[in-house]
């Protein structure tokens, strides 16, 4: 039922993500949907767009010591330090429930090294039932210190050319707000061959507790994401957009219809839902839904009308 | 077992004490999944502050469709949930989370301290329905003042269990620690605990249960964002040496699984 | 009576920003509270630690069209354009006010070249009634084809240099947050010779009308400030301040008495309100009856002893 | 003229019509020094959503010390107004910003549109004092439809002017546009026009009056982060090159000093 309504022709939500095509630009953002499987009994987990995974690593990680998580205005941070059951039980117990579903499952993956990079997406690769590779590269590089790939251009060229060259698997670059030159960034990515870009990943930010005088995160520091973020996100992913050639993702902040939508007038061709989830768990169903009608009353032929449509003077 | 995200009517709105209140609400769909110590996430506010739901353990679930959450007003979210108006409607997700099992060959002892008491009354309930012998049975209510028990009491009657109540400064019931009753012939050997309360006290029943061999599980709680496993936010130690979710593993817990601070 | 109120020895609130010795850590910040005067009628000024100026430049500056500025969660956008009377009118009609005060006056200047940093610098030097600069960096380098030099930190030490050359005021540089490592230039515009920081400046951000598919800022791109933005502003000065020995102001989202001590412990020396002021134009005048309230219940002995106390495990 | 900050008394809550309310504040230092055409800032929610203040016209300002606000239920902040209720408090600054300029010696036209009927009542309150000759005043109150309108009527009528109203719709007084009144001879020569309303609407207004040679004010509108001059986000075109700036500049202008769109 819910998968003819899907195709149906009109309103017509296709958009593609290079060679990823998806029935509609919604999807759900990494380490915001565990692996779906959490959802199914509050979304009809077939009408997304696309579902990207919790961060995976080639070891499991256990994660940050608690208190992880904090809410602050109008946004979050976290800091839940990459916990995952890495990639060869992720293979084993996840991947057999998301092969089930009828949407793409993006994996997002991370590491501290470029050859963990490599080894994990040549794990991934020969797996069937995922659409396309993310890779997260606001990791710290172990070996240069501890530097993010994600703020230094040719540090994430290296990641993602890493990548690229041992998978067939469409990558989908995912950038960190936390640079001086975001085009930079996009533009490097982009010449190493990165099928696609998805910004923004959380910014880094703190919060202390003026009772114990202590950071209210465990690890001090974590990442900021939710509404607070959307203008920083909205902002980064218009430039970017104007600047590359390959398709954008649009992330940060989105809570509704009207957020998804300034995003893909912005120039993303599609969008991840994140924090939202965690407020509304039908929220990417509801976004669906609102863009359908919207494509309706303002009687576009197709969703992918409204891409980069923005009028600037 | 499953969840629905349910948009709730207020159907009853009661303040039990200056800062505590009881809301009713009319969730049909959860209330018919839930089990004693599982909770649900309400979002407080219309807008975005606060940003995130409120967990809230289920104070009842009822077959007519209704359940109940049991609070005090803490901060932003409590507050606006204590300004709601009977008729007005309240977006619910749940219910989440492993309660309390329940072991019915053995003397049940429900120890609540503050708000801790909000999931007993439900799990009372449930175990009054079964089929077991319950003349050991005992309710143990602890507060640090009345307003935060005396309210509630009536309501744990029902099931003809023994109760008995204390609070810190001796305003009702007796004067101390609700845990001293725990610790004294007052329980009958081979009990087994269902306790709910701050961590300071739960760590004493967890002491007290070790010392007398008592089973005991312990509700406890954490920051959550998401309530349902996504965001791996509600992690706690566990004794096994990894983390466990108060969300997905809890909040209900052996209270052996899970390290205490001293 | 407000004046003696606030040499009360008890509870002592004073701490000095280099030479320059204020009442309180509660400072205004440049652009959120005019030339201090538009407040006079609901704000004892003279309570206040310290007033920034709006931002002058050289010659007068009519700023960007409307619309400049737009509400997003928990914070705003603003693309006034750096609008200002320039620094011959400033000095003629706003100084003789400002002198009036009985708090330090600090002047928020900006420049789209380096020649026109100093000359304005020049130009202030002289003036009775000035207390400190504070360097606004987050302005295009007209010369180095419109790149901030705010986020290249030798371009921002080349301005922080060539204030200092012209003046003997204490030279306050403020620091942008859009950069991929504020201790970098911290310790870039440190070395420069830069008496103090202040940071952070607004965050730069987007938001789009979906109706007409149109910015909502004229300029397009506008800064964002507010309560949305402190955790960010929080960490960059928790990172700065253990690196640098100067003294670091904290700005950013600053709404309340908590939030202004979360700075304070995080290692600001002082702290500027700014957005909150349009939301409470008396909330400088609480957060320092707040801050005396709570040195009195700790039992300090003086604010400073909180500066810098963040305990991390 | 100074400006206060008060917390205000709401002592009145009146619903006019779906969308739109009138509050009766108690806020005597505001009141007292308050002008037709001023504004003041309120806050409308406890929160940070929405963030910032949202301005309101005065719709009256009382020697007894209240002042009222006359508005419509547009977004985030008058939803949260409209759910105020009686005794609740506001904190209001104001007053702020250029009211009318009384023009004794002309005949005055007073016409508002919508919402912009909101300054004019204090306006005909303060004309009406006046040791002026009142008899060739006009008071003209258009809207889309009756209840734009109609609840209105009664407070203009006591000050003894002729009342012309007009809806798109017809649904009450004439149909058509207010503005087709002004283009007639009903409108006295020589007469000096205070108008409020859309942009649309203002620049028909200023058009009309340039031709027939009438002297106009007009109230405008603008985002506003602070009201008080100290942000400068609120500025708009004037005719003399420059910007000007609603909050204090205005938001009341000689409509011959701003730059009309076409
Ligand atoms: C599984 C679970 C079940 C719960 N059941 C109940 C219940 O039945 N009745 C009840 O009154 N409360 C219960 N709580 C606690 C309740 O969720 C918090 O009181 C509530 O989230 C506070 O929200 P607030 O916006 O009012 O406070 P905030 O403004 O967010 O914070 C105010 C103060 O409360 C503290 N606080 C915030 N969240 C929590 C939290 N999750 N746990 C403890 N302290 C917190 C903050 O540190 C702060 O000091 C439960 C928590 C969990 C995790
Ligand atoms: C000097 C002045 C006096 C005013 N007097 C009155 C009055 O007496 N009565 C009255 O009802 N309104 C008046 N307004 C408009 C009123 O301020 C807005 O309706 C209000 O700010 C909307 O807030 P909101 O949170 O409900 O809407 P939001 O949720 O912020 O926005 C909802 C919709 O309203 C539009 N909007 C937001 N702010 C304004 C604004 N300032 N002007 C016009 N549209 C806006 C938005 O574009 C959006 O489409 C006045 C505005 C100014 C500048
Ligand atoms: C709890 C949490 C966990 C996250 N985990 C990951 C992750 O594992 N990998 C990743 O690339 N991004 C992760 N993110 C970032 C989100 O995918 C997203 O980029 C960010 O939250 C901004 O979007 P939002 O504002 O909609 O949440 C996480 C975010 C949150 C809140
Ligand atoms: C309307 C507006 C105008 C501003 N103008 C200036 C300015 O002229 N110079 C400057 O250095 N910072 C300016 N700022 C930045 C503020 O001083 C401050 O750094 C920033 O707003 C972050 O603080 P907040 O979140 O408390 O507002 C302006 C901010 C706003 C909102
Ligand atoms: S609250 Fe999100 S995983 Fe437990
Ligand atoms: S609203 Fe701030 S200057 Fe007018």
């Amino acid at each position: 039922m819910e998968i003819l309504k899907a195709h149906d022709p009109y309103p017509d939500l296709r958009v593609n993500i290079g060679s990823l095509q998806l029935q509609n630009p919604v999807m759900t953002a990494s380490g915001t949907f565990g692996y779906a499987r959490e959802f199914e009994n509050l979304v009809n987990l077939h009408r997304l767009g696309g579902v990207i995974v919790k961060g995976i690593s080639l070891l499991p990680r256990a994660g940050n010591p608690p208190p992880r998580i904090v809410e602050t205005s109008s946004g979050m941070l976290n800091a839940i330090g990459l916990q995952n059951v890495g990639v060869t039980r992720f293979i084993k117990e996840k991947i057999p429930y998301l092969r089930g579903l009828n949407v793409p499952v993006v994996v997002n993956i991370l590491g501290d090294t470029i050859e963990e990079y490599q080894e994990i997406t040549k794990q991934l690769s020969d797996v069937e039932g995922i659409a396309a590779l993310e890779v997260n590269i606001s990791c710290p590089n172990v070996k240069k210190g501890g530097v993010a790939f994600g703020t230094v251009p040719h540090m994430a060229a290296a990641v993602t050319e890493a990548v690229k060259s041992v998978s067939s698997l469409p990558v989908m670059v995912k950038l960190s707000p936390n640079v001086s030159d975001i085009v930079e960034m996009a533009l490097s990515v982009e010449r190493a061959g990165a099928d696609s870009l998805s910004l923004i990943n959380t910014l880094i930010g703190m919060a202390i507790d003026v009772k114990t005088k202590k950071p209210k995160l465990a690890n001090v520091i974590g990442g900021l994401s939710g509404p607070a973020i959307k203008p920083v996100a909205l902002r980064m992913v218009y430039q970017v957009a104007q600047r590359v050639s390959i398709p954008v993702i649009g992330i940060g902040g989105i809570d509704n219809m009207e957020d998804a939508l300034e995003f893909l007038i912005a120039g993303a061709s599609a969008i991840q839902v994140g924090t939202a989830n965690f407020i509304n768990p039908r929220i990417s169903e509801d976004i669906v839904d609102g863009i359908g009608e919207y494509v309706k009353d303002q009687q576009l032929g197709s969703v992918r009308e409204l891409i980069g449509t923005l009028e600037v003077d | 077992m499953s969840q629905h995200q349910e948009k709730a009517r207020i159907i009853r709105f009661e303040q039990l004490s200056e800062d505590n209140f009881r809301l009713t609400l009319q969730s049909p769909q959860i209330a018919a999944q839930a089990f004693p110590g599982q909770f649900v996430m309400i979002l407080t506010g219309k807008g975005n502050d606060p940003l995130l739901r409120r967990p809230f353990s289920l104070h009842q679930a009822s077959t007519n469709g209704s359940i109940q959450v049991y609070f005090k007003n803490v901060g932003r979210g409590t507050d606006i949930l204590a300004h709601a108006k009977e008729g007005e409607i309240l977006d619910v997700f749940g219910p989440l989370g492993r309660g309390y099992r329940l072991v019915d060959e053995k003397p049940a002892c429900l120890l609540g301290g503050g708000l801790g008491i909000a999931p007993l009354l439900f799990l009372a309930k449930a175990l009054a329905k079964r089929n077991r012998d319950a003349t050991s049975d005992l309710i143990l209510l602890g507060g640090r003042s009345k307003p935060e028990v005396e309210p509630l009491v009536d309501d744990f009657k029902q099931f003809g269990m023994k109760i008995i109540c204390a609070t810190d400064d001796g305003t009702y019931g007796e004067e101390g620690f609700v845990t001293e009753s725990l610790d004294s012939e007052r329980v009958a050997p081979g009990t087994h605990v269902y306790a709910c309360g701050p961590e300071a006290m739960l760590e004493t029943v967890h002491d007290i249960c070790l010392q007398r061999g008592f089973g005991c599980q312990v509700s406890v709680e954490s920051v959550m964002a998401c309530g349902m496993g996504a965001c791996l936010g509600c992690n706690i130690p566990a004794s096994d040496g990894t983390y466990a979710h108060v969300c997905i593993d809890g909040p209900v817990f052996d209270s052996g699984a899970l390290v205490w601070k001293s």
